[in-house]
């Protein structure tokens, strides 16, 4: 997510501080809906960041968390289903200027456009991607997701869902190239803002998974880990996580974990009986596609016209006799 | 080897005398087998022919497999050149005269009916002696069935010829083969040296000195063992000119018009676009982008190009018809995008690389709910190129999809066409950056015309949220019934408001007569050549070629009115009238033709074939002589 | 909490003399913000009104977000009910009276010009007295408003009433209004009383009686406090009926047609009708499959098809558009395939909860190449049942990939019909496991119809691949010209095969006359309606509802002719041509029309409007009367 | 892959016993694709599990691999490119006397066809699937595909392809409710029909993929794993492969690997220097979607009736004093 404006950055920073700046229309999702607290970190972290609104581009697709881009004062294109990734690829790959976010749901991002998450983070292309996870389809109310687990009565499933929930972790894990993984709760800010804050200044694509409360549809899903601090496992280390003191009181279930060490964040992701925070894995190294296809210069109109000539010379068949056109143009 | 025992045809004597036949025009047909290099032999002597001021057109001959298994039917691969001492705007009827590497691929063009009775066949004479008498037995059967059909077969040494350059004859007899032709139609002898010596030096001397024996081997064997030759004269062609396929042509009009992405998914016929432009895009910062499926592609261009860089996908039927959701998205949010379909045989995976024009509908109707979007069709190689380059101008002036139709007969045909002269108007201009005027809406639509002013992410003040939803002027979602009216009124008013631009299209031949044949895209140089003909012979026949699908220009009616009867020639399905169960209640017709009909309220009439492959002008003419029949 | 202080109603005193007003028929609305249960008493009142014998039609009003603020103007969440002395068939024009729970939803309704001038308000009037003076103000100034504005405006305690049975009236206030509704329209007591009892037994006995002790309150408040009574004399229906919406009817039709598989991905507004099929599908061995996306769950559904297993899929536009490819290739293979699609609001995400009628040309055309299919629409909730056992048929018979249309009107409204009877030729028939006889061939189609057996896996000496490519009667792949133009000259043929078939449609009114309003779909009961008004006023005006659109039968063009002019009404967009830029060269007909005039050759004109709501008869009828003066 | 006509197997055992009762029309690959051999050890394995070719369906995508179905004598179904996974779920779910195979190139799979992938594995319905995995495009003529190594020149990355190739197999570990992973090379035929054979008998998706030569257009990509068989490591367990002593005698890089241990399975997986070659993983007791959601019984007429009347008495509203459907119809 690292643009190539840090000089602007510097510029800005005093221009916009207050968190109204970064604030679109009034949210209209439900009372007590965990997307308002994702909503809240980011536009934190724009004003933190001294991010010109003008210089933010939201990507989403549609769903409830989809309506996100028209809470932010940024530019927005709230798309179609399953496909905002494809369309913050193609702003990214020409506009190393601007910071792309995406925000998508579970289904958006797990089901229909389970395709371009895997080869988003294939490409590995700068920016910042948050998948809201209420493990069930919230604007068309109440259908089973990939991640609702097993036996959840949904509209289509109303005897219980079929199979275990999908873990979008360990996929994600698995995907070569993959440069940044994290997982958040929106129900704990300070922790959803660090760890946001850090996939933001990763370089390369980030993922962030963050639980996500639906309390129209999923009221008590995520109870266990919100009734119970212990059941929330904590990722720290020193590239990654620490917490303060307060916290650190609440949330004693904690383990240091090396983000560089994908073989451990695999199993850590494995184990889905703790709801993991924190920075499981972290690459810097490997290739960022949008960097390496950046065009070394400034294309002018000339070296365009020249390169015409170029190939059109490689097609020429100047009759016997005929003019050079080169000749005739000069 | 050189040794060998002498065949039936070194018993022939070296000819004495030649007969020179001059010809307004020939149709040359070169089969192998895969990977013998036909298709370079005769791109080589096409390149020569134009040269030397010949009108010409080649279109590949292409097998369905990768690697057909040898001597095998369906397995030619191979090239038609059409060369004519006029301005050659199609691949022409049947062949006039061919150059087999086996009896097998050469059975395979005979039995689909590409060569003209009696034509010339050159045929390689190795299988006549070959080790395994299957193959011997199945070569004269075959030879002797050809001649008895009343070709006139010429058997060809040309292995034995070879043997004598080279131990591998395999890879060098296609330069024998144009040595032949070179000498058969008296090409000039510097010329098409040098064009050998270019076409291999990029390998090394050696290399381009062997295929320079070759092609002297060959050149030699006709002028001792054939006695005739063809002068077709220069159509005088004088302007410089290129000659390239429509997808070379496509790539460097995406090159011209300042483009800066093309994000695509591999399909064939259009892929090799792409090849091209892959090569050479970077070298004006453009991007290729290989997709992980085209919508991914669709959904990268329509990003690119919302954020100021103008952008292209390149796809065929089966990817129109992923991308339809995020076409209408495009359409919906007012995203400038150029989709190029190069279209192929269908329905479904169909005839992949066969030509059909079978997705102009689709062009139109495709997308769910009121998304409207500008259609053009290509009709020439040449028009490729220029095409794209207004496709794009159309797509940012109007903020609006436009399609551009191109077919498999483009892409992999090939026709000189006077060098484009680079102009500054052509390109993009660059995307403006400049804070955006206080109380500025995203779709501040001029009530008459639908037409906004464009607002591109990074321009300060111009914050805003797109979306895929009903919205009103300032992007906001909106659920309104005025406002969703308002807004689907606003974008097809920029449809009507670049409709008063069009100019209609001209006639080929008279402006009223007997009967009018409409088309689209490539069949134009078919239909006005058969149209030609028919005019010849005192017939009131003229031809239209619409490049404008959607929106079409006016003063179509007119013209339409003007004929006692109009047939659309179109390459997709359509009922033939005469069909038993067919009547007017529920023929189907063909694509342009229910497009007129509907607009027009004209009877048009439609004849229309799926062979998947171009018209040959000798069948429209013929179904022109049929269609004038009917006129009362 | 009952001991407040008395307010302004309190202080009015109990009627004592009724009036009693005898009407045709009334349209009665009660709106609420999401979860106040306005669609559950609308619901029963509508069901209690059916039993009683008056004709019914209602449809929810729902609102954009799933939990919109409360007292916001976008946010009614309701019901409207329209009940009649004769069957009705649609939702009506403008509320006669409306219950609102407060005065921003009811703005809601005002806003969009859902009332009739002077219509009835039954308002709650616990916000005069709110703590927050800002809502006490909206609510004193709206209050003020409407009554200057001429609206019947009466204030009810509801929450006041209420509060003496339970502490939280929210949840029960509309069983208050049910049961000032059943009063004020002289609803049956003890039959009210039963479904009320029905209603909440699941929940318990003490829910049921509180429930029961609201709607008493409910009467009794109406009985005590209005002096006026409506009397809507029953249609006399006697027959057994049910009541559903169209969703559910699609479902069941589901069931009766023996289907197996539902393969779906979640989509407003056809999801609902899945809802209802997961729970009961499975009791007659049934699947329903909700799929990763719409092309895994059209590529699931043409699996289980071609295994023998009768399969659909059931979506919305921007599903369609996703499911294009599969479609094609399901009319390609000839395996049969029942696409449901659920219309709403286009294009893109357009409007996903609201009505339109968007999407008939794309079912026609949206696939690349040609890919018959056929298309046929649901007029009425009735329709929806039929047409899906109608659906399976066809596609099985024909082998043939076969669209149903319906829409986000028909999906939410409800309107009782006549109940179905249970048929055995309903059924699929069981799966053929015979052995194939020798010779058999997977596509041998009948030269004259394209019909062909179909044979399924698991059947010895059938094996064959079915391919996408072309294909000849083997099912093998060729590249043939003649191969392929047969294989689409036979799947076209099925489709003339099946329109001969086909009955012409039916006239609604005489069958000649001066205009003619050409409909598909749901606008039927609202088109009838209003011409059924200006044929009372003397016009010669009738209407035709089309449910085969692709093929459609013989015998329209007859119909049409015999009108002076012909007019479609439908629910998508079309350029009006009164517009500056508009001509005849440009202008954008509405998607029947187009089909029709493209057929026909007869100028249709249209009429259309993207409101995102159902027509209303009485604006259907100015737009008759307007039209009417353009004949000459 | 377990069907429930184990009698008949036992059954028609003896009727087919000929290669070529399995061999349909003459395959078209060129000549020493690695095509050939992945077919005939399917038709071995057919012919050795005597399985009528009837009962066997073989799907598949579009390309050059996806040719299969043609060259098998048995049912083919050769739809559009990427989506054979959905088509063969749809056949399996209420024909589970169906033997359904499922053949896809690595693009047709890996590419365009990732959602139904990822959701094929998480779904875990009874079929086995086979990669033919060549790292290209071939039908297409030589596209860079997500398995194409870093650099690879091809006709759209003419200058060499930009990152590295996706390992589908840590991906594959990656999904929820995996349940069987192979990988083979074409070049060993024992060995690919050892694995086949194994995921064949699987209950559950089988998931194989298959490393495969195309001499037309990567002619020596895989020849490090050719020339020195040193490179191939191969899994051996006691519930996966076992080497005969030829075979054994060549590939001396063998490790042993319990096939049920997920993490290093993953690891095994992860370290591409080696062409693995064995069971990576199997899991029998995952649920299998299919299975959990066949009816109970079969439904008669009188069934389908009574349910539909059920429903409607839901809806029924017999007008005041009118007759009760059901003494009507009685
Ligand atoms: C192509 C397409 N398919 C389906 C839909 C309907 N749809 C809208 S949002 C959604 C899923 C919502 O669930 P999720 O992505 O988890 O987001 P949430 O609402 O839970 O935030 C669906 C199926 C659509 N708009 N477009
Ligand atoms: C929707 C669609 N997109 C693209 C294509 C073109 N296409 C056919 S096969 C293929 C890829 C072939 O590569 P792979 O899947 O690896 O199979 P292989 O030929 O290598 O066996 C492509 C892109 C198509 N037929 N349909
Ligand atoms: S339905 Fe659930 S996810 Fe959607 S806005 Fe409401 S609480 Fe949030
Ligand atoms: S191109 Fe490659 S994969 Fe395709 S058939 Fe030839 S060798 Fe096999
Ligand atoms: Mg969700
Ligand atoms: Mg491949």
């Amino acid at each position: 997510m690292f643009g190539l404006d840090l000089e602007r950055l510097l510029d800005v920073e005093d221009e916009y501080r207050r968190l109204e700046d970064y604030q679109g229309s009034m949210p209209r999702w439900c009372s007590g809906c965990g997307d308002n607290a994702i909503l809240t970190a980011v536009q934190r972290l724009l004003r933190d960041e001294g991010i010109p609104p003008e210089k933010a581009v939201f990507v989403s697709g549609i769903g409830c968390s989809s309506r996100f881009p028209h809470y932010m004062n940024a530019y927005g294109f709230h798309g179609v289903h399953g496909r905002a990734l494809p369309i913050a690829q193609g702003i990214k790959i020409r506009r190393p200027d601007l910071h792309v976010f995406v925000n998508m749901g579970d289904g958006d991002c797990f089901s229909i456009g389970s395709a371009h998450w895997i080869h988003a983070i294939h490409y590995n292309i700068n920016m910042l991607a948050i998948v809201h996870d209420n493990r069930i389809y919230g604007l068309t109310k109440k259908q089973v997701s990939p991640t609702s687990p097993k036996g959840l009565k949904t509209n289509t499933t109303p005897y219980g869902s079929y199979i275990e929930g999908l873990n979008p972790l360990t996929v994600t894990l698995g995907v070569t190239n993959v440069s940044f993984v994290a997982q958040a709760v929106e129900w704990i800010p300070d922790l959803l803002y660090a760890v946001i804050r850090q996939a933001f200044h990763h370089r390369g694509f980030s993922f962030v998974r963050v639980l996500q409360r639906c309390p129209t549809y999923l009221p008590d899903i995520f109870d266990p880990f919100i009734n119970d601090p212990q059941n929330i496992l904590i990722l720290t280390h020193e590239s990654g996580l620490q917490l303060d003191e307060s916290l650190a009181k609440i949330y004693r279930n904690r383990v240091e974990h090396d983000p560089s060490d994908i073989h451990r964040a695999r199993e850590i992701a494995s184990d889905e009986s703790k709801a993991v925070v924190g920075i499981l894995y972290r690459n810097e190294r490997v290739d960022v596609y949008d960097e390496i296809r950046r065009p070394k210069r400034v294309t002018t109109l000339e070296m365009r016209k020249a390169v015409l000539e170029r190939e059109l010379d490689k097609f020429a068949v100047n009759p016997v006799g005929g003019d050079n056109h080169n000749e005739k143009e000069a | 080897m050189a040794g060998s025992t002498p065949t039936q045809q070194e018993a022939q004597p070296v000819v004495k005398e030649k007969k020179i036949i001059e010809l307004p025009e020939h149709i040359v047909e070169i089969v192998s087998d895969s990977g013998e290099g036909a298709q370079k032999a005769g791109q080589t002597f096409g390149a020569i022919s134009a040269k030397m001021g010949n009108g010409i057109w080649t279109v590949e001959i292409i097998p369905a497999e990768i690697q057909p298994p040898p001597r095998t039917i369906t397995g030619a691969s191979g090239i038609r050149i059409r060369l004519g001492s006029f301005y050659v705007t199609n691949v022409g009827d049947d062949a006039d005269l061919i150059v087999a590497f086996n009896e097998q691929v050469l059975l395979g063009r005979v039995d689909t009916g590409n060569l003209k009775p009696g034509a010339i066949i050159l045929l390689e004479n190795m299988w006549r002696t070959h080790k395994d008498p299957a193959i011997r037995e199945a070569y004269v059967k075959t030879y002797d069935r050809l001649v008895s059909e009343g070709y006139k077969v010429i058997e060809v040494p040309m292995e034995q010829e070879c043997l004598k350059y080279t131990v591998s004859p395999r890879r060098g007899k296609n330069m024998f083969v144009l040595g032949m032709l070179c000498n058969l139609y008296e090409r000039d002898w510097e010329l098409a040296r040098r064009e050998v010596h270019n076409l291999w030096i990029k390998k090394g001397e050696k290399v381009a000195e062997l295929n320079l024996k070759l092609f002297q081997a060959g050149y030699q064997w006709a002028e001792e063992h054939l006695d005739f030759k063809f002068h077709i004269p220069s159509a005088g062609i004088s302007e410089p000119q290129v000659v390239m396929n429509g997808n070379v042509a496509l790539a460097l009009g995406i090159i011209a018009s300042g483009m800066e992405v093309c994000a695509m998914y591999p399909i064939t016929p259009a892929t090799s676009a792409s090849h091209y432009l892959s090569e050479i895009f970077e070298h004006v910062g453009g991007i290729v982008h290989q997709a992980e499926d085209e919508i991914a592609a669709v959904g990268f261009a329509v990003g690119a190009s919302y954020a100021g860089k103008c952008a292209v996908t390149i796809t065929s039927g089966p990817g129109m018809s992923l991308k339809t959701e995020i076409i209408g998205l495009a359409s919906m949010i007012e995203v400038p995008l150029v989709v190029v379909n190069v279209q192929r045989g269908g329905p479904s995976t169909g005839l992949p690389t066969k030509v059909e024009q079978g997705d102009l509908l689709a062009a139109l109707f495709s997308t769910h709910g009121d998304a409207p979007k500008v259609v053009i069709a290509c009709a020439t190689i040449e028009d490729c190129f220029y095409s794209v380059i207004t496709a794009r101008k159309i797509a940012e002036t109007f903020r609006l999809p436009v399609i551009v139709l191109s077919d498999a007969n483009l892409a992999t045909g090939q026709q000189p066409f006077p060098r484009p002269k680079f102009s500054r108007d052509w390109v993009a201009p660059p995307i403006d950056q400049r804070p955006v005027p206080d109380g500025t809406r995203p779709y501040d639509w001029d009530p008459r015309t639908g037409l906004s002013r464009r607002i591109i992410p990074g321009q300060p003040n111009g914050m805003y949220s797109l979306t895929g939803l009903a919205h009103d002027r300032e992007g906001k979602v909106a659920y309104e019934p005025w406002i969703n009216q308002e807004g689907a009124r606003c974008r097809s008013m920029k449809l009507a408001a670049f409709q008063k631009t069009l100019k209609p299209p001209k006639v080929f031949g008279d402006p009223e007569g007997d009967l009018l044949i409409v088309g689209w895209g490539s069949t134009k140089g078919a239909i006005e050549e058969a149209v030609l003909r028919v005019r010849e012979k005192g017939y009131k026949v003229s031809a239209l070629n619409i490049k404008f699908l959607q929106p079409m220009a006016s003063g179509i009616k007119d013209i339409l009115q003007r004929f006692k009867k109009v047939v659309c020639i179109e390459i997709n399905y359509s009922d033939d009238p005469g069909e038993e169960l067919i009547d007017e209640n529920n023929r189907r017709y063909s694509n342009l033709a229910w497009l007129l009909r509907a607009r027009f309220l004209i009877d048009v009439d439609s004849w229309s074939r799926v062979y998947g492959r171009p018209y040959k002008p000798g069948e429209i003419e013929q179904v022109i002589l049929e269609k004038l029949k009917e006129i009362k």
